[in-house]
């Protein structure tokens, strides 16, 4: 592979809930259905496990695009936690909109454990996005000295 | 202001307080500073004036620990403060007697100093009987007058109104100093371009130095050790131009506190860069608001935030996107 | 710094054939911490645990890596190898490179390099991993099960005959479910009631077992082991003590235009009633919004001619509050709405039934009395045509997606027993294709062509048409003989398409058990744990998993039995460790985690706190263990960070994170 | 012909149509419902196997192609979202393309309007006649 000529392939990281994304995520493998390997996920017990921190921190250590998935809402396992995820992540998004980071860069995606084609179709379309935006540079980027 | 510190005497003198808490001269006339008061003679030394911005509550965490009452000077914007801290079982209402003192619009020697006026010795017009609408400056260069309003702060001109909150009694005559609209700055960078939006904080976040002060002063970033001097999350280190907490401190400290923040703009007041804090506090605010209707932080010290709150057809965060 | 150990499973080709495992053994070996790694076939195999043991013993490992199948598979395999070895079970993390990598990608490079990473972001975890320990909870020797159709009925017995207390919650006036509505059964055609009515006195005359009927569930708290339940007892109007069910008051009561939910609508009934006659238990009920004394303070005729004064008009509902140990779902199925397919002119014509509607139909004790007869004029039909997967195996938004399981064999026995009964019909069935595995279920269908010469054609009715003089014209196909086929018949059967009941979701929801986008609750594993619900102490019964016949609900109820039982059996319960744990040093105690705790497991206390020497009286919190279930809600809510969640810690998740990115 | 070719037109037979060949389960109530049965040489039910078979110059030698009134029973009833109608539909416009004319232009639909002929006649006759 010659480094010149590499194309972006950005690196991606899926936070999934443990009871219904990731079964979703096991799914779409024993499923077969294909989606770029540039897709790395990370189990955590329920969404609202998620902290904003992570996705700053994912973005910080050079993620072009990150990702959460959780049971729909209705159906936590937890009963609430992917409500209070859901606020949490509305308002997080908004303010890296805020502040001059491309939309599109993070999702939320309910993904349940029966929904192995969600899944996949979920993280082609996050994975095709994200490329299309290039790599990650302003949260990277966002206090270098000028 | 005497009447201030003649009631003050008396609460001391009666054993309803066993302290006060308010603001003493500082080395310049406009500087004020938040200070104890623990008799009589020290009262001497307390001022009240147009420049005593600062928010009393969040001292009250540490007054609540000490023998006795602490009789409080509150602003009718810290009795929000006060609220929230109540609501987060951080103070005592028990051991606060909380004077509602009125507020004619504080102001900001930086405000002077942005019009040109250098050497400032001292500065006349700002005390609770003055009329508020010249202040004369003593300079090194000859006297010069500021009109009071253009001397306020920010958060003075969207006033959130001139009720406390939370009292045992009131004193002193407040004015109106509502003057703009609260989001107007938030709806301004929410009109620019991504690109613009990123130079715009950028370049604000830029002269960041890692002081802490807007950390130190902010009510609600009362935590006793704070996640950015914690372990846990890698993040203790300070001044390190690579590190994680650098470039996402302000968006995190922002978040930490969303739902709790009660706008009182101590962050953007105490900057020494002068990087407008408020507005990341504000947006969110704002968004809060927008989606899950309208909430003011500190109005009560019973209702739940925003963040610990849901309801079953809250919007989508894809509704960032869609906005547009 | 742990000493960490990396097995690398081929899982036959099912990673190896995608990742090189060698490569992903030699690039681990790298990375910090890591002072074993190797691969091996089949790392779950006995075998491959016998080198997990040997690794750990003489390497001296302190953490275990395995790249392998989803944890959701074998983590818990993983764990007890590694607790044999003497190694706490919590120091194991696995690197999922089958479902989430070698089955998805094709590019042997690509994948490689992927396992590589995950394996990475495992070690960078299990490198901050903490030995934990369960906690104990006890367990209540009490079993629900909501639902009193043939599979709560079964359950509910086998748990009582093993020696525990039992409630059966069921929403109608009886138990008895569908199965009652049912003339006979398939493949031996014995009359239903005959087998189910002996049942349905078993558990009500079972000492351990309380049944609620007219009844529901309204609130589900607590955990496995320790499940807090409000059953709602609706006011049934009638004191159920007094009742001794003689039935006059059915008979005397004037307002008799409701139709029979039991009969399916095919005729109506009294307000105050019991669904069937061997109604358990045999005490009516009055329907509030049919009853003249509700509607307009008149009547009380029940009131005056009951003996036994059993009439309540004043019964109010109430609230049943009990704790269980473990919970059944047994909630049953209905069939679909078949008007929505207008083809089939199911709301044009009264001669155009549902399977289910004939079952009542052919019953003694239903609307015709067991004959044989068109609801629009009475007549005797001469022909009649059963049209097969009617909402079944559709991939429209009409129908269901999968096959209903039963509707091949209850026609075949259908038009058996018409067959038998009335030579002189003649019964044509049209089908896409007729499945029949079970135990004597094709020879059975084989009957009714081969002895009771019944017309199976094969391919679908395209449109029954109502004529002028009251018959039917089906117009269907012959795929086999390439023909289309115009046939008059007097009526005609829809195979409606089952489905699980609609309160079904409700009650999922309450349990916070997962459940399918057909409604069908989900088991924990397709294959090896198919009665048991994802959520501990919740098991399925019945139809509400998925379509099934009665041998096999009662089958499964029996297997959902067991595996209550042996919840039940236990006295304590080991709880999952993975629970959040406030660091009282940075607590506020401010109560922001409380207010997002589902499980009410955050409390505060005040206490002495000795901070780094300062001696001080905090508020801090503090979570109790057998309540928190580990959703990590507190640990975002919290603004210091005090809170954290053992097994997911943010130091852990964040090291995760940066393996990932580097 | 090739069997690149056969693809070639199989696969532009389901784009035109959007049709899908592979999920029929043989039910046949395409079949059922067809009120040209009879007339028909190729039936509804077999569309979809000429289709996975490419074999779709047959499809476009039959008579089907004019026997079939576009009344789209068959896609309506579909339990497996199959579209047969809309398979023969796309034949029919293959044909057409490959013979390279338009019996119909739009600028003729106008003196063709009647108020008794329903829309869904003359959008059928339309997809049916022009190129």
């Amino acid at each position: 592979m010659s480094i010149e000529n590499e194309t972006f392939r950005p690196k991606i990281v899926a936070f999934c809930c443990n009871w219904c994304s990731y079964a979703g995520a096991d799914l779409a493998g024993s499923s077969r259905l294909v989606y770029p390997a540039d897709v790395k996920i990370i189990r955590v017990p329920c969404s609202c496990r998620v902290n904003p921190m992570f996705i700053l921190r994912a973005f910080e250590k050079g993620a072009d695009g990150v990702i959460m998935c959780g049971c729909h809402p209705g159906d936590c396992h937890y009963s609430t936690g992917n409500y209070y995820a859901r606020r949490r992540m509305t308002l997080l998004f908004s303010m890296l909109d805020f502040i001059g980071v491309e939309n599109g860069r993070t999702r939320v995606e309910w993904v349940s454990a029966a929904e192995g084609v969600k899944f996949s179709t979920t993280m082609n379309e996050f994975v095709e996005k994200i490329t299309s935006l290039g790599p990650n540079v302003r949260l990277e980027d966002l206090r270098c000295r000028n | 202001m005497q009447e201030l510190v003649n009631r003050a005497k008396e609460l001391l003198a009666d054993g309803t307080v066993s302290r006060v808490l308010g603001w003493k001269a500082g080395d310049m006339s406009y500087n004020p500073e938040p200070a104890y008061f623990n008799s009589a003679e020290e009262l001497e030394n307390f001022v009240y004036d147009g420049f005593c911005g600062a928010n009393l509550s969040k001292y009250m965490i540490e007054a609540s620990k000490l023998e006795g009452k602490t009789l409080v000077f509150l602003k009718p914007c810290d009795t929000y403060s006060f609220n929230q801290l109540i609501k987060e079982h951080r103070v005592d209402r028990e051991k606060a007697y909380i004077i509602g003192v009125g507020c004619k619009g504080k102001l900001s020697v930086e405000n002077i100093k942005a019009q040109g006026i250098k050497g400032i010795e001292s500065i006349e017009g700002a005390g609770m009987n003055d009329g508020c609408d010249t202040l004369t400056i003593k300079t090194l260069y000859g006297d010069k007058t500021c009109s009071y309003n253009d001397a306020m702060l920010e958060r003075c001109h969207v006033c959130k109104g001139k009720e406390h909150q939370i009292s045992d009694e009131v004193m002193l005559e407040s004015r109106d100093t509502k003057d703009a609209e609260r989001f107007a700055q938030v709806e301004a960078i929410e009109a620019m371009t991504p690109e613009e939006k990123f130079a715009f904080f950028q370049k604000e976040l830029s002269k960041c130095i890692r002081c802490n002060a807007c950390r130190n002063v902010c009510p609600a970033c009362s935590c006793r050790k704070c996640v950015f001097d914690s372990t846990k999350y890698d993040t203790a280190q300070k001044a390190n131009v690579t590190s994680f907490e650098e470039k996402m401190f302000h968006i995190i400290r922002a978040f930490h506190v969303a739902g709790r923040c009660t706008d009182c703009g101590e962050c953007s007041r105490v900057c020494p860069q002068g990087i407008p804090l408020h507005l990341f506090n504000r947006k969110f605010i704002k968004d809060i608001d927008t989606f899950y209707g309208e909430f003011q932080a500190g109005e009560d010290t019973e209702s739940r935030g925003p963040l610990t709150n849901f309801t079953f057809d809250d919007v989508e965060p894809s509704i960032v996107g869609e906005r547009g | 710094m742990q000493r960490v150990g990396v097995f690398v499973c081929h899982c036959g080709s099912n990673i190896a054939a995608t990742v090189d495992v060698k490569k992903v053994v030699e690039m681990v070996s790298l990375e910090p911490g890591v002072v074993h790694a190797e691969d091996y076939q089949y790392m779950c195999s006995e075998a491959g645990q016998a080198r997990i043991d040997a690794a750990i013993k003489e390497k001296g490992l302190t953490g275990i890596v395995v790249c392998s199948c989803s944890p959701r598979m074998h983590e818990a395999t993983f764990r007890k190898a590694a607790e044999r070895a003497g190694l706490n079970p919590y120091m194991v993390e696995i690197a999922n490179i089958r479902e989430h990598c070698s089955w998805i990608h094709k590019d042997m490079e690509e994948a490689t390099k992927k396992a590589v990473v995950l394996a990475r972001a495992a070690i960078a975890k299990v490198n901050l991993n903490a030995p934990l320990q369960p906690g104990e909870s006890l367990v209540t020797k009490r079993a629900l099960v909501i639902g009193g159709g043939i599979a709560g009925i079964q359950t509910a017995i086998d748990i009582a005959d093993a020696g525990y207390e039992v409630d059966i919650v069921e929403k109608t006036p009886s138990i008895g479910g569908r199965m009652s509505q049912l003339d006979k059964t398939f493949p031996t055609l014995d009359c239903s009631a005959c087998i189910l009515t002996p049942k349905m006195v078993e558990a009500a005359a079972h000492e351990k077992i309380t049944i609620y009927t007219y009844s529901e569930v309204d609130k589900v708290t607590g955990f496995v082991g320790d499940f807090t339940v409000d059953i709602r007892k609706k006011a049934r109007s009638i004191d159920m003590n007094k009742c001794t069910g003689c039935g006059v008051c059915q008979e005397k009561c004037p307002s008799k235009k409701t139709p029979s939910e039991f009969n399916r609508g095919l005729n109506t009934r009294s307000a105050i009633y019991t669904p069937f006659a061997q109604a358990i238990p045999n005490v009516p009920v009055i329907d509030r919004d049919a009853c003249i004394k509700f509607k307009t303070g008149k009547c009380g005729i029940c009131e005056k001619v009951c003996q036994a004064g059993a009439i309540d008009y004043e019964q109010k509902d109430e609230i049943v509050t009990q704790k269980y140990g473990a919970i059944v779902v047994a909630t049953g199925f209905d069939v679909i709405k078949v008007d929505q397919y207008e083809e089939y002119a199911y709301s044009q014509s009264k001669d155009v039934i549902t399977s289910l509607e004939l079952e009542r139909i052919m019953n003694a004790a239903g609307p015709t009395k067991g004959h044989l007869e068109r609801l629009s004029d009475g007549k005797h039909p001469k022909e009649m045509v059963f049209i097969q997967c009617v909402g079944s195996r559709c991939s429209d938004d009409k129908g269901k997606s999968y096959c209903s399981k039963i509707c091949c064999m209850y026609t075949a026995k259908h038009a058996m027993l018409i067959r038998d009964k009335y030579p002189d019909v003649n019964v044509t069935v049209f089908y896409i294709d007729v499945r029949t595995p079970g135990k004597n279920f094709d020879e059975f269908y084989r009957r009714a062509v081969e002895d009771y010469g019944v017309n199976y054609i094969k391919g679908q009715v395209g449109k029954v048409a109502p004529q002028p003089d009251g018959s039917l014209l089906v117009q269907g196909v012959d795929l086999i003989d390439n023909k289309q086929i115009l046939k008059k018949a007097d009526m005609v059967v829809l195979a409606a398409a089952i489905e699980p009941e609609k309160d079904v979701r409700r009650i999922a929801t309450m349990l916070t058990a997962s459940i399918d986008t057909n409604n069908f609750l989900t088991e924990s594993h397709a294959k090896l744990r198919p009665v048991e619900s994802p959520t501990a102490g919740v098991f399925l019964s019945g139809v509400c998993q998925g379509p099934k016949d009665i041998p096999e609900t009662v089958a499964q109820a029996g297997a959902a039995a067991v595996k209550a039982i042996g919840l039940l059996a236990k006295d304590k319960l080991l709880t999952n460790p993975c629970t959040a744990k406030a660091d009282e040093l940075m607590c506020n105690g401010c109560s922001t985690c409380a207010n997002v705790c589902p499980y009410g497991a955050i409390t505060y206390e005040t206490k002495e706190i000795n901070d780094h020497g300062i001696r001080e009286t905090r508020r801090v919190a503090s979570v109790n263990n057998a309540l928190c279930q580990g959703c990590g809600a507190c640990t975002v809510a919290c603004p210091s960070g005090a809170m954290d969640l053992q097994g997911f810690s943010n130091r852990q998740i964040l090291a995760e994170v940066d393996a990932i990115c580097r | 012909m090739s069997g690149h070719l056969h693809e070639d037109m199989k696969s532009r037979v389901i784009d035109i149509s959007g049709a899908s060949p592979h999920k029929c389960m043989k039910c046949g109530k395409c079949s059922a419902s067809c009120p040209s049965f009879d007339e028909m040489d190729i039936k509804p039910h077999q569309f979809v196997s000429y289709v996975n078979n490419g074999d779709i110059e047959a499809l476009m030698a039959s008579k089907s192609l004019g026997k079939c009134l576009s009344c789209f029973a068959c896609v309506e009833r579909c339990p497996r979202d199959v579209k047969p109608g809309k398979i023969v539909d796309a034949a029919r416009q293959m044909l057409i393309r490959q013979q390279g004319q338009a019996m119909l232009t739009p600028e003729d639909v106008p003196e063709l309007l009647d108020p008794e002929v329903p829309q869904q006649l003359l959008m059928s006759a339309f997809r049916r006649y022009s190129r």
